[in-house]
Protein backbone atom coordinates (compact mmCIF):
# COMPACT_ATOMS: atom_id res chain seq x y z
CA UNK A 1 0.00 0.00 0.00
CA UNK A 2 0.91 3.52 -0.42
CA UNK A 3 2.52 5.12 2.57
CA UNK A 4 6.07 7.63 2.07
CA UNK A 5 7.46 9.05 5.25
CA UNK A 6 10.43 11.87 4.56
CA UNK A 7 12.01 13.39 7.44
CA UNK A 8 13.79 16.40 7.23
CA UNK A 9 15.18 19.47 9.69
CA UNK A 10 14.50 23.03 9.71
CA UNK A 11 16.06 25.38 12.19
CA UNK A 12 15.20 23.92 15.40
CA UNK A 13 12.21 21.60 13.79
CA UNK A 14 12.27 17.96 12.52
CA UNK A 15 9.86 18.45 9.37
CA UNK A 16 8.36 14.53 9.26
CA UNK A 17 6.49 14.24 5.57
CA UNK A 18 3.70 11.67 5.25
CA UNK A 19 2.00 10.73 2.09
CA UNK A 20 -0.45 7.92 1.40
CA UNK A 21 -2.85 6.00 3.73
CA UNK A 22 -2.42 6.07 7.07
CA UNK A 23 -4.03 3.15 8.56
CA UNK A 24 -3.87 -0.51 10.55
CA UNK A 25 -1.14 -1.59 8.08
CA UNK A 26 0.79 1.76 7.90
CA UNK A 27 -0.20 3.21 11.35
CA UNK A 28 3.30 0.68 12.90
CA UNK A 29 5.93 2.20 10.92
CA UNK A 30 4.85 5.75 11.27
CA UNK A 31 4.78 5.07 14.85
CA UNK A 32 8.18 3.53 15.40
CA UNK A 33 9.91 6.36 13.09
CA UNK A 34 8.08 9.30 15.70
CA UNK A 35 9.34 7.62 18.39
CA UNK A 36 12.94 7.02 17.14
CA UNK A 37 12.74 10.71 16.67
CA UNK A 38 11.62 11.82 19.83
CA UNK A 39 14.35 8.93 21.81
CA UNK A 40 16.99 10.74 19.68
CA UNK A 41 16.03 14.27 20.95
CA UNK A 42 14.10 15.74 18.35
CA UNK A 43 11.37 17.32 20.70
CA UNK A 44 9.95 20.10 18.28
CA UNK A 45 8.31 17.94 15.48
CA UNK A 46 6.01 18.95 12.30
CA UNK A 47 4.01 16.34 10.75
CA UNK A 48 3.39 17.63 7.45
CA UNK A 49 -0.17 15.63 6.43
CA UNK A 50 -0.57 17.80 3.45
CA UNK A 51 -0.33 14.23 1.02
CA UNK A 52 -2.25 11.94 3.33
CA UNK A 53 -5.55 10.80 1.14
CA UNK A 54 -6.76 8.66 4.05
CA UNK A 55 -6.36 8.73 8.05
CA UNK A 56 -8.05 6.98 10.42
CA UNK A 57 -8.33 5.93 14.04
CA UNK A 58 -4.82 3.72 14.16
CA UNK A 59 -3.22 7.26 12.68
CA UNK A 60 -4.91 9.44 15.53
CA UNK A 61 -3.68 7.35 17.58
CA UNK A 62 0.01 7.50 17.06
CA UNK A 63 -0.45 11.07 16.83
CA UNK A 64 -1.71 11.15 19.94
CA UNK A 65 0.75 8.90 21.38
CA UNK A 66 3.68 11.44 20.19
CA UNK A 67 1.96 14.53 21.50
CA UNK A 68 2.21 12.85 24.83
CA UNK A 69 5.89 11.77 24.45
CA UNK A 70 6.64 15.26 23.45
CA UNK A 71 4.55 17.06 26.24
CA UNK A 72 6.59 15.00 28.70
CA UNK A 73 9.79 16.26 27.41
CA UNK A 74 8.50 19.87 26.98
CA UNK A 75 8.97 18.92 23.20
CA UNK A 76 6.03 20.97 20.47
CA UNK A 77 3.54 18.95 18.15
CA UNK A 78 2.62 20.63 15.14
CA UNK A 79 0.32 18.95 12.58
CA UNK A 80 0.23 20.67 8.19
CA UNK A 81 -3.10 19.68 7.23
CA UNK A 82 -4.61 21.46 3.83
CA UNK A 83 -7.18 18.76 3.12
CA UNK A 84 -10.77 19.36 4.18
CA UNK A 85 -11.17 15.51 4.15
CA UNK A 86 -8.22 14.99 6.44
CA UNK A 87 -9.00 17.83 8.51
CA UNK A 88 -12.75 16.43 8.65
CA UNK A 89 -11.69 13.73 11.05
CA UNK A 90 -9.38 16.05 13.52
CA UNK A 91 -12.97 18.00 13.68
CA UNK A 92 -15.67 15.50 14.12
CA UNK A 93 -13.11 13.64 16.87
CA UNK A 94 -12.36 16.71 18.66
CA UNK A 95 -8.96 16.33 18.09
CA UNK A 96 -8.55 19.76 16.51
CA UNK A 97 -9.25 21.25 19.44
CA UNK A 98 -6.16 18.80 20.93
CA UNK A 99 -3.63 20.03 18.12
CA UNK A 100 -1.73 22.61 16.90
CA UNK A 101 -2.82 22.89 12.80
CA UNK A 102 -1.49 25.30 10.24
CA UNK A 103 -2.44 25.00 6.63
CA UNK A 104 0.77 25.61 5.34
CA UNK A 105 4.30 24.51 6.25
CA UNK A 106 5.56 27.93 7.09
CA UNK A 107 3.67 28.76 9.73
CA UNK A 108 3.67 25.33 11.21
CA UNK A 109 7.76 25.80 11.39
CA UNK A 110 8.34 29.14 11.73
CA UNK B 1 -18.03 -9.39 -25.60
CA UNK B 2 -21.14 -8.76 -28.41
CA UNK B 3 -21.39 -5.38 -29.95
CA UNK B 4 -24.14 -4.28 -28.20
CA UNK B 5 -24.76 -2.28 -25.43
CA UNK B 6 -25.83 -3.96 -22.44
CA UNK B 7 -29.48 -3.67 -20.77
CA UNK B 8 -28.85 -2.55 -17.46
CA UNK B 9 -30.12 -5.07 -14.87
CA UNK B 10 -34.15 -4.73 -14.10
CA UNK B 11 -33.50 -2.13 -10.92
CA UNK B 12 -33.92 -4.54 -8.01
CA UNK B 13 -34.58 -3.19 -4.38
CA UNK B 14 -30.85 -4.00 -3.44
CA UNK B 15 -27.70 -4.68 -4.89
CA UNK B 16 -25.26 -6.14 -3.04
CA UNK B 17 -21.52 -6.64 -3.16
CA UNK B 18 -19.97 -8.41 -0.94
CA UNK B 19 -15.57 -8.58 -0.14
CA UNK B 20 -14.40 -11.73 1.55
CA UNK B 21 -11.03 -10.75 3.18
CA UNK B 22 -8.41 -12.91 5.25
CA UNK B 23 -7.47 -11.13 8.71
CA UNK B 24 -4.40 -8.98 7.39
CA UNK B 25 -3.74 -5.16 8.13
CA UNK B 26 -2.98 -4.66 4.46
CA UNK B 27 -6.05 -5.66 3.32
CA UNK B 28 -8.34 -3.02 5.12
CA UNK B 29 -7.11 -0.87 2.06
CA UNK B 30 -8.90 -2.92 -0.59
CA UNK B 31 -12.41 -2.61 1.91
CA UNK B 32 -12.14 0.75 1.72
CA UNK B 33 -11.86 0.82 -2.21
CA UNK B 34 -14.67 -1.85 -2.43
CA UNK B 35 -16.70 0.41 -0.29
CA UNK B 36 -15.70 3.20 -2.22
CA UNK B 37 -16.91 2.10 -5.32
CA UNK B 38 -20.30 0.49 -4.10
CA UNK B 39 -21.15 3.77 -2.60
CA UNK B 40 -20.58 5.30 -6.15
CA UNK B 41 -23.29 3.26 -7.61
CA UNK B 42 -25.69 5.37 -5.99
CA UNK B 43 -25.38 8.97 -6.75
CA UNK B 44 -27.62 10.49 -3.98
CA UNK B 45 -23.96 9.41 -1.85
CA UNK B 46 -21.37 12.77 -2.86
CA UNK B 47 -17.75 11.92 -2.46
CA UNK B 48 -18.04 13.84 0.87
CA UNK B 49 -20.55 10.86 2.00
CA UNK B 50 -18.45 8.28 0.57
CA UNK B 51 -15.35 9.26 2.69
CA UNK B 52 -17.59 8.68 5.62
CA UNK B 53 -18.13 5.27 4.51
CA UNK B 54 -14.81 4.17 3.31
CA UNK B 55 -13.77 5.24 7.15
CA UNK B 56 -16.13 3.60 8.80
CA UNK B 57 -15.50 0.64 6.55
CA UNK B 58 -11.78 1.27 7.68
CA UNK B 59 -11.82 1.36 11.44
CA UNK B 60 -14.76 -1.78 11.58
CA UNK B 61 -12.76 -3.75 9.53
CA UNK B 62 -9.57 -2.81 11.52
CA UNK B 63 -11.88 -4.13 14.66
CA UNK B 64 -12.62 -7.15 12.71
CA UNK B 65 -8.85 -8.12 11.93
CA UNK B 66 -7.29 -7.27 15.38
CA UNK B 67 -10.01 -9.19 17.12
CA UNK B 68 -9.08 -12.10 14.73
CA UNK B 69 -5.55 -11.73 15.54
CA UNK B 70 -5.23 -11.19 19.23
CA UNK B 71 -4.78 -14.26 21.47
CA UNK B 72 -8.45 -13.70 22.72
CA UNK B 73 -10.98 -16.30 23.66
CA UNK B 74 -12.71 -17.78 21.05
CA UNK B 75 -10.58 -15.92 18.31
CA UNK B 76 -9.71 -17.46 15.09
CA UNK B 77 -7.35 -16.07 13.17
CA UNK B 78 -7.61 -18.43 10.25
CA UNK B 79 -11.72 -17.62 9.10
CA UNK B 80 -12.10 -15.09 6.96
CA UNK B 81 -13.81 -11.62 7.67
CA UNK B 82 -16.81 -10.53 5.61
CA UNK B 83 -17.75 -7.02 4.37
CA UNK B 84 -20.73 -6.77 2.93
CA UNK B 85 -22.86 -3.52 1.41
CA UNK B 86 -26.38 -3.53 0.53
CA UNK B 87 -27.20 -0.50 -1.51
CA UNK B 88 -31.33 0.19 -1.16
CA UNK B 89 -32.83 3.47 -2.50
CA UNK B 90 -30.66 6.25 -1.01
CA UNK B 91 -29.59 3.95 1.75
CA UNK B 92 -26.07 2.04 2.55
CA UNK B 93 -26.33 -1.11 5.01
CA UNK B 94 -22.87 -2.02 5.58
CA UNK B 95 -21.91 -5.07 7.75
CA UNK B 96 -18.48 -6.47 8.74
CA UNK B 97 -18.53 -9.98 10.07
CA UNK B 98 -15.58 -11.31 12.22
CA UNK B 99 -14.58 -14.89 13.85
CA UNK B 100 -13.35 -12.75 16.80
CA UNK B 101 -14.67 -14.37 19.51
CA UNK B 102 -17.34 -11.37 20.40
CA UNK B 103 -17.55 -8.58 22.76
CA UNK B 104 -19.82 -6.47 24.88
CA UNK B 105 -20.04 -3.48 22.94
CA UNK B 106 -21.97 -2.35 26.31
CA UNK B 107 -19.21 -3.13 28.75
CA UNK B 108 -16.65 -0.97 26.93
CA UNK B 109 -15.54 1.91 29.23
CA UNK B 110 -15.53 5.29 27.88
CA UNK B 111 -11.65 7.33 27.70
CA UNK B 112 -11.72 11.01 29.27
CA UNK B 113 -12.85 13.63 26.38
CA UNK B 114 -10.11 14.43 24.36
CA UNK B 115 -9.98 17.74 25.54
CA UNK B 116 -8.58 16.10 28.53
CA UNK B 117 -5.19 15.91 29.13
CA UNK B 118 -5.82 12.27 31.12
CA UNK B 119 -6.64 11.20 27.17
CA UNK B 120 -3.21 11.32 26.00
CA UNK B 121 -2.69 8.59 27.87
CA UNK B 122 -4.79 6.46 25.49
CA UNK B 123 -4.25 5.44 21.73
CA UNK B 124 -7.11 3.77 20.71
CA UNK B 125 -11.17 3.99 21.67
CA UNK B 126 -11.66 6.16 19.15
CA UNK B 127 -13.22 3.33 16.27
CA UNK B 128 -16.61 2.71 17.64
CA UNK B 129 -17.51 6.61 18.52
CA UNK B 130 -16.15 7.36 14.91
CA UNK B 131 -18.48 4.26 13.49
CA UNK B 132 -20.91 5.93 15.57
CA UNK B 133 -20.99 9.44 14.59
CA UNK B 134 -20.50 8.29 10.72
CA UNK B 135 -23.74 6.03 10.48
CA UNK B 136 -26.90 6.87 11.31
CA UNK B 137 -27.91 3.53 12.66
CA UNK B 138 -24.97 1.04 14.29
CA UNK B 139 -25.30 -2.24 15.94
CA UNK B 140 -23.36 -4.86 17.29
CA UNK B 141 -24.25 -8.59 16.79
CA UNK B 142 -23.41 -11.68 17.97
CA UNK B 143 -22.34 -13.75 15.01
CA UNK B 144 -21.15 -17.61 14.91
CA UNK B 145 -17.57 -17.28 17.14
CA UNK B 146 -17.84 -13.46 16.78
CA UNK B 147 -19.56 -10.20 16.02
CA UNK B 148 -21.77 -8.79 12.89
CA UNK B 149 -21.27 -4.67 12.72
CA UNK B 150 -24.41 -3.34 10.94
CA UNK B 151 -24.05 0.29 10.10
CA UNK B 152 -26.55 2.46 8.24
CA UNK B 153 -25.75 5.12 6.42
CA UNK B 154 -28.24 7.46 4.46
CA UNK B 155 -26.80 10.08 2.29
CA UNK B 156 -25.84 13.21 4.23
CA UNK B 157 -22.83 13.86 5.27
CA UNK B 158 -21.58 13.46 9.23
CA UNK B 159 -21.75 16.92 10.13
CA UNK B 160 -21.69 16.17 14.46
CA UNK B 161 -18.57 15.49 16.69
CA UNK B 162 -17.70 12.66 19.04
CA UNK B 163 -18.81 13.34 22.65
CA UNK C 1 -7.08 0.11 17.95
CA UNK C 2 -4.75 -1.17 20.55
CA UNK C 3 -1.05 0.98 20.11
CA UNK C 4 1.33 -1.95 19.31
CA UNK C 5 1.56 -3.36 16.35
CA UNK C 6 -0.02 -6.02 14.88
CA UNK C 7 1.14 -9.73 14.46
CA UNK C 8 1.16 -10.59 10.92
CA UNK C 9 -1.14 -13.92 10.63
CA UNK C 10 0.65 -16.89 10.85
CA UNK C 11 1.87 -17.63 6.74
CA UNK C 12 -0.23 -20.53 5.46
CA UNK C 13 -0.26 -22.09 3.07
CA UNK C 14 -3.37 -19.59 1.05
CA UNK C 15 -4.58 -16.29 1.29
CA UNK C 16 -7.99 -16.01 -0.28
CA UNK C 17 -9.44 -12.42 -0.96
CA UNK C 18 -13.32 -13.33 -2.65
CA UNK C 19 -15.52 -10.04 -4.09
CA UNK C 20 -19.16 -10.99 -4.92
CA UNK C 21 -20.77 -8.37 -6.99
CA UNK C 22 -24.04 -8.27 -9.03
CA UNK C 23 -24.03 -8.71 -12.86
CA UNK C 24 -23.48 -4.84 -13.89
CA UNK C 25 -21.18 -3.76 -16.52
CA UNK C 26 -20.28 -0.83 -13.74
CA UNK C 27 -18.57 -3.67 -10.95
CA UNK C 28 -16.14 -4.63 -13.67
CA UNK C 29 -13.62 -1.65 -12.48
CA UNK C 30 -14.03 -2.59 -9.10
CA UNK C 31 -13.00 -6.31 -9.85
CA UNK C 32 -9.79 -5.24 -11.60
CA UNK C 33 -9.12 -2.76 -8.14
CA UNK C 34 -9.04 -6.07 -5.92
CA UNK C 35 -7.49 -8.10 -8.12
CA UNK C 36 -4.94 -5.74 -8.52
CA UNK C 37 -4.66 -5.41 -4.35
CA UNK C 38 -4.65 -9.22 -4.29
CA UNK C 39 -1.45 -9.12 -6.71
CA UNK C 40 0.24 -6.94 -4.60
CA UNK C 41 0.04 -8.91 -1.40
CA UNK C 42 2.72 -11.25 -3.52
CA UNK C 43 5.72 -9.99 -3.98
CA UNK C 44 6.60 -12.33 -6.51
CA UNK C 45 4.04 -10.45 -9.12
CA UNK C 46 5.25 -7.06 -10.47
CA UNK C 47 3.40 -4.28 -11.95
CA UNK C 48 3.17 -5.57 -15.45
CA UNK C 49 2.03 -9.07 -14.30
CA UNK C 50 -0.50 -7.32 -11.80
CA UNK C 51 -1.60 -5.50 -15.08
CA UNK C 52 -2.01 -9.28 -16.89
CA UNK C 53 -3.92 -10.02 -14.18
CA UNK C 54 -6.52 -6.71 -14.37
CA UNK C 55 -6.51 -7.80 -18.10
CA UNK C 56 -7.63 -10.89 -17.39
CA UNK C 57 -10.34 -10.60 -14.68
CA UNK C 58 -11.84 -7.77 -16.67
CA UNK C 59 -12.13 -10.32 -19.71
CA UNK C 60 -14.01 -13.35 -17.53
CA UNK C 61 -15.90 -10.64 -15.29
CA UNK C 62 -17.38 -9.17 -18.34
CA UNK C 63 -18.00 -12.51 -20.34
CA UNK C 64 -19.95 -13.69 -16.72
CA UNK C 65 -22.13 -10.59 -16.42
CA UNK C 66 -22.70 -10.52 -20.25
CA UNK C 67 -24.11 -14.29 -19.95
CA UNK C 68 -26.07 -13.70 -17.03
CA UNK C 69 -27.85 -10.17 -18.59
CA UNK C 70 -28.44 -12.01 -21.95
CA UNK C 71 -31.64 -13.49 -22.78
CA UNK C 72 -30.03 -17.01 -23.03
CA UNK C 73 -31.23 -20.68 -21.86
CA UNK C 74 -30.26 -20.73 -18.28
CA UNK C 75 -29.59 -17.69 -17.24
CA UNK C 76 -30.17 -16.45 -14.13
CA UNK C 77 -29.62 -12.25 -14.19
CA UNK C 78 -30.26 -12.15 -10.27
CA UNK C 79 -27.51 -14.35 -9.28
CA UNK C 80 -24.16 -12.53 -7.86
CA UNK C 81 -21.35 -13.56 -9.56
CA UNK C 82 -17.85 -14.69 -7.56
CA UNK C 83 -14.29 -13.49 -8.23
CA UNK C 84 -11.86 -15.28 -6.02
CA UNK C 85 -8.09 -14.92 -6.01
CA UNK C 86 -6.21 -17.50 -4.58
CA UNK C 87 -2.81 -16.75 -3.36
CA UNK C 88 -0.40 -19.34 -2.88
CA UNK C 89 3.32 -19.63 -3.24
CA UNK C 90 4.50 -17.60 -6.21
CA UNK C 91 1.43 -18.50 -8.04
CA UNK C 92 -2.05 -17.11 -8.07
CA UNK C 93 -5.45 -19.00 -9.15
CA UNK C 94 -8.50 -16.53 -10.19
CA UNK C 95 -11.95 -18.11 -10.50
CA UNK C 96 -14.96 -16.20 -11.86
CA UNK C 97 -18.13 -18.26 -10.91
CA UNK C 98 -21.10 -17.07 -12.88
CA UNK C 99 -25.25 -18.22 -13.61
CA UNK C 100 -25.34 -17.37 -17.12
CA UNK C 101 -26.31 -21.11 -18.21
CA UNK C 102 -23.36 -22.18 -19.52
CA UNK C 103 -21.33 -22.94 -22.84
CA UNK C 104 -19.35 -25.34 -24.84
CA UNK C 105 -15.77 -23.50 -25.02
CA UNK C 106 -14.58 -26.22 -27.14
CA UNK C 107 -17.66 -24.99 -29.91
CA UNK C 108 -16.11 -21.51 -30.46
CA UNK C 109 -15.41 -20.99 -33.96
CA UNK C 110 -12.85 -18.77 -34.35
CA UNK C 111 -12.46 -15.78 -35.83
CA UNK C 112 -10.05 -15.27 -38.78
CA UNK C 113 -6.87 -14.06 -37.75
CA UNK C 114 -6.55 -10.37 -36.96
CA UNK C 115 -4.77 -9.43 -40.05
CA UNK C 116 -7.13 -10.87 -42.71
CA UNK C 117 -9.56 -8.39 -43.55
CA UNK C 118 -12.43 -9.93 -42.93
CA UNK C 119 -11.44 -9.58 -38.88
CA UNK C 120 -12.67 -6.46 -38.89
CA UNK C 121 -16.21 -8.10 -39.29
CA UNK C 122 -16.05 -8.82 -35.42
CA UNK C 123 -16.25 -6.34 -32.79
CA UNK C 124 -15.98 -9.47 -30.25
CA UNK C 125 -14.65 -12.47 -29.62
CA UNK C 126 -11.11 -11.65 -28.18
CA UNK C 127 -11.76 -12.06 -24.60
CA UNK C 128 -10.91 -16.00 -24.39
CA UNK C 129 -8.17 -15.70 -26.82
CA UNK C 130 -6.44 -12.89 -24.57
CA UNK C 131 -6.98 -15.16 -20.99
CA UNK C 132 -5.48 -17.77 -22.63
CA UNK C 133 -2.89 -15.53 -23.13
CA UNK C 134 -2.63 -13.83 -19.97
CA UNK C 135 -3.03 -17.16 -17.92
CA UNK C 136 -0.41 -20.08 -17.56
CA UNK C 137 -3.23 -22.47 -17.56
CA UNK C 138 -6.86 -22.39 -18.40
CA UNK C 139 -9.91 -23.99 -17.76
CA UNK C 140 -13.77 -23.86 -18.18
CA UNK C 141 -15.55 -25.64 -15.46
CA UNK C 142 -19.33 -26.34 -15.30
CA UNK C 143 -21.21 -25.16 -12.13
CA UNK C 144 -24.59 -25.31 -10.86
CA UNK C 145 -26.36 -22.75 -13.37
CA UNK C 146 -23.25 -21.68 -15.69
CA UNK C 147 -19.37 -21.67 -16.10
CA UNK C 148 -16.81 -21.21 -13.75
CA UNK C 149 -13.47 -20.03 -15.21
CA UNK C 150 -10.35 -20.84 -13.94
CA UNK C 151 -6.86 -18.99 -14.56
CA UNK C 152 -3.63 -19.76 -13.15
CA UNK C 153 -1.00 -17.21 -13.70
CA UNK C 154 2.80 -17.19 -12.27
CA UNK C 155 4.96 -14.28 -11.55
CA UNK C 156 6.27 -14.46 -15.39
CA UNK C 157 4.56 -11.37 -17.40
CA UNK C 158 3.11 -12.48 -21.06
CA UNK C 159 5.29 -12.30 -23.51
CA UNK C 160 3.55 -14.35 -26.41
CA UNK C 161 1.15 -13.26 -29.10
CA UNK C 162 -2.75 -14.50 -29.93
CA UNK C 163 -2.77 -16.88 -32.62
CA UNK D 1 -16.02 4.77 -13.10
CA UNK D 2 -13.82 7.43 -14.77
CA UNK D 3 -14.03 7.71 -18.67
CA UNK D 4 -13.98 11.18 -20.42
CA UNK D 5 -13.80 11.56 -24.48
CA UNK D 6 -13.84 15.10 -26.28
CA UNK D 7 -13.64 15.67 -29.44
CA UNK D 8 -11.59 18.62 -31.05
CA UNK D 9 -11.42 19.27 -35.06
CA UNK D 10 -7.30 19.70 -36.59
CA UNK D 11 -6.92 20.36 -39.81
CA UNK D 12 -8.55 17.62 -41.79
CA UNK D 13 -8.86 15.21 -39.08
CA UNK D 14 -11.32 14.76 -35.95
CA UNK D 15 -9.24 14.47 -32.84
CA UNK D 16 -11.21 12.12 -29.82
CA UNK D 17 -9.09 11.99 -26.54
CA UNK D 18 -10.33 9.66 -24.55
CA UNK D 19 -8.96 9.88 -20.74
CA UNK D 20 -10.15 7.12 -17.79
CA UNK D 21 -10.59 3.04 -18.55
CA UNK D 22 -12.63 1.42 -21.50
CA UNK D 23 -13.86 -1.80 -20.72
CA UNK D 24 -17.68 -3.17 -20.87
CA UNK D 25 -19.25 -0.18 -18.59
CA UNK D 26 -17.95 2.66 -20.76
CA UNK D 27 -17.37 0.79 -24.27
CA UNK D 28 -20.82 2.08 -25.38
CA UNK D 29 -20.01 6.14 -24.61
CA UNK D 30 -17.16 5.34 -26.96
CA UNK D 31 -18.78 3.46 -29.63
CA UNK D 32 -21.75 5.55 -29.98
CA UNK D 33 -19.59 8.42 -30.22
CA UNK D 34 -17.46 7.21 -32.86
CA UNK D 35 -20.32 5.93 -35.15
CA UNK D 36 -22.04 9.69 -34.49
CA UNK D 37 -18.55 10.87 -35.51
CA UNK D 38 -18.57 8.89 -38.96
CA UNK D 39 -22.23 8.92 -39.89
CA UNK D 40 -21.84 12.64 -39.60
CA UNK D 41 -18.96 12.82 -42.04
CA UNK D 42 -15.78 13.05 -39.95
CA UNK D 43 -13.93 9.84 -41.65
CA UNK D 44 -10.15 11.02 -40.64
CA UNK D 45 -10.55 9.86 -37.12
CA UNK D 46 -7.31 10.29 -34.84
CA UNK D 47 -8.34 8.08 -31.47
CA UNK D 48 -6.08 9.75 -28.74
CA UNK D 49 -5.47 6.91 -26.31
CA UNK D 50 -2.91 8.42 -24.38
CA UNK D 51 -4.63 9.29 -20.94
CA UNK D 52 -6.34 6.01 -21.36
CA UNK D 53 -5.21 3.73 -18.26
CA UNK D 54 -7.07 0.74 -18.94
CA UNK D 55 -8.68 -0.69 -22.24
CA UNK D 56 -9.82 -4.40 -22.73
CA UNK D 57 -11.30 -6.23 -25.35
CA UNK D 58 -14.37 -4.67 -25.47
CA UNK D 59 -12.42 -1.52 -26.30
CA UNK D 60 -10.39 -2.77 -29.11
CA UNK D 61 -13.93 -4.32 -30.46
CA UNK D 62 -15.02 -0.71 -30.66
CA UNK D 63 -12.02 0.70 -32.26
CA UNK D 64 -12.28 -2.62 -34.67
CA UNK D 65 -15.69 -1.44 -35.72
CA UNK D 66 -14.69 1.95 -36.47
CA UNK D 67 -12.07 0.99 -38.50
CA UNK D 68 -14.69 -1.33 -40.50
CA UNK D 69 -16.93 1.96 -41.06
CA UNK D 70 -13.97 4.43 -41.76
CA UNK D 71 -12.40 1.81 -44.97
CA UNK D 72 -15.80 1.73 -45.83
CA UNK D 73 -16.15 5.30 -46.79
CA UNK D 74 -12.56 5.36 -47.52
CA UNK D 75 -11.88 7.00 -44.29
CA UNK D 76 -8.67 6.82 -42.10
CA UNK D 77 -8.46 5.90 -38.41
CA UNK D 78 -5.23 6.70 -36.33
CA UNK D 79 -4.31 5.76 -33.19
CA UNK D 80 -2.13 7.69 -30.48
CA UNK D 81 -0.37 5.30 -27.88
CA UNK D 82 2.41 6.30 -25.60
CA UNK D 83 1.74 3.85 -22.67
CA UNK D 84 3.64 0.39 -23.05
CA UNK D 85 0.52 -1.18 -20.72
CA UNK D 86 -2.08 0.24 -23.48
CA UNK D 87 0.33 -0.54 -26.23
CA UNK D 88 0.90 -4.27 -24.79
CA UNK D 89 -2.81 -5.23 -25.29
CA UNK D 90 -2.66 -4.28 -28.76
CA UNK D 91 0.65 -5.39 -29.12
CA UNK D 92 0.03 -9.20 -27.99
CA UNK D 93 -3.46 -9.37 -29.71
CA UNK D 94 -1.28 -8.43 -33.37
CA UNK D 95 -3.61 -5.61 -33.58
CA UNK D 96 -0.94 -3.25 -33.72
CA UNK D 97 -0.34 -4.76 -36.91
CA UNK D 98 -4.13 -3.64 -38.04
CA UNK D 99 -3.90 -0.44 -36.91
CA UNK D 100 -1.82 3.02 -37.51
CA UNK D 101 -0.14 3.89 -33.96
CA UNK D 102 1.96 6.70 -33.05
CA UNK D 103 3.43 7.71 -29.71
CA UNK D 104 2.72 11.67 -30.26
CA UNK D 105 -0.26 13.49 -31.96
CA UNK D 106 1.81 15.55 -34.10
CA UNK D 107 3.05 12.52 -36.77
CA UNK D 108 -0.83 11.02 -35.95
CA UNK D 109 -2.20 14.12 -37.46
CA UNK D 110 -0.08 15.67 -39.64
N1 LIG E 1 -18.93 -17.31 -18.79
C1 LIG E 1 -19.53 -17.51 -19.97
N2 LIG E 1 -20.81 -17.99 -20.01
C2 LIG E 1 -21.43 -18.23 -21.18
N3 LIG E 1 -20.86 -18.00 -22.39
C3 LIG E 1 -19.60 -17.53 -22.41
C4 LIG E 1 -18.88 -17.27 -21.23
N4 LIG E 1 -17.65 -16.83 -21.57
C5 LIG E 1 -17.62 -16.81 -22.92
N5 LIG E 1 -18.79 -17.23 -23.44
C6 LIG E 1 -19.12 -17.38 -24.87
O1 LIG E 1 -17.93 -17.40 -25.60
C7 LIG E 1 -17.94 -16.38 -26.58
C8 LIG E 1 -16.55 -15.87 -26.82
O2 LIG E 1 -16.06 -15.17 -25.70
P1 LIG E 1 -14.89 -14.12 -25.85
O3 LIG E 1 -13.76 -14.76 -26.53
O4 LIG E 1 -14.63 -13.55 -24.50
O5 LIG E 1 -15.43 -13.03 -26.82
P2 LIG E 1 -16.70 -12.08 -26.66
O6 LIG E 1 -17.09 -12.12 -25.21
O7 LIG E 1 -16.20 -10.77 -27.12
O8 LIG E 1 -17.75 -12.66 -27.56
C9 LIG E 1 -18.91 -15.34 -26.05
O9 LIG E 1 -19.47 -14.57 -27.06
C10 LIG E 1 -19.94 -16.21 -25.36
O10 LIG E 1 -20.85 -16.71 -26.29
N1 LIG F 1 -15.36 -6.77 16.19
C1 LIG F 1 -14.88 -6.77 17.46
N2 LIG F 1 -14.63 -7.95 18.09
C2 LIG F 1 -14.15 -7.95 19.34
N3 LIG F 1 -13.90 -6.85 20.06
C3 LIG F 1 -14.13 -5.65 19.48
C4 LIG F 1 -14.63 -5.55 18.16
N4 LIG F 1 -14.78 -4.23 17.87
C5 LIG F 1 -14.39 -3.56 18.95
N5 LIG F 1 -13.98 -4.40 19.93
C6 LIG F 1 -13.50 -4.04 21.28
O1 LIG F 1 -13.90 -2.71 21.54
C7 LIG F 1 -12.76 -1.91 21.85
C8 LIG F 1 -12.97 -0.48 21.39
O2 LIG F 1 -12.98 -0.42 19.96
P1 LIG F 1 -12.67 0.95 19.24
O3 LIG F 1 -13.55 2.01 19.77
O4 LIG F 1 -12.74 0.70 17.77
O5 LIG F 1 -11.22 1.33 19.68
P2 LIG F 1 -9.86 0.52 19.47
O6 LIG F 1 -10.13 -0.50 18.41
O7 LIG F 1 -8.91 1.56 19.08
O8 LIG F 1 -9.56 -0.08 20.81
C9 LIG F 1 -11.61 -2.63 21.20
O9 LIG F 1 -10.40 -2.34 21.83
C10 LIG F 1 -12.01 -4.09 21.37
O10 LIG F 1 -11.66 -4.53 22.65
Amino acid sequence: MDFRLEVSERDAWSIVAVSGEIDVATSPRFRERLIELISTGNHRIVVDLRWVDFIDSTGLGVLIGALKRLRSHEGELRLVIDDPRVLKIFDITGLDQVFEIDSVLDTAAP
Amino acid sequence: MSAEPIASVSDGDEEVIELVIPPRPDVVSVARLVVGAAVAMDPAFDEERSADLRLAASEACTNAIEAQLARRTGHDDSRSIILRCSLGRERIVMTVQDHGGGFDPDALVAHPEVTDPARLDHEDGLGIPLIRLLSDELEFRDSPGGTTVVMTFGPRPTTGRIG
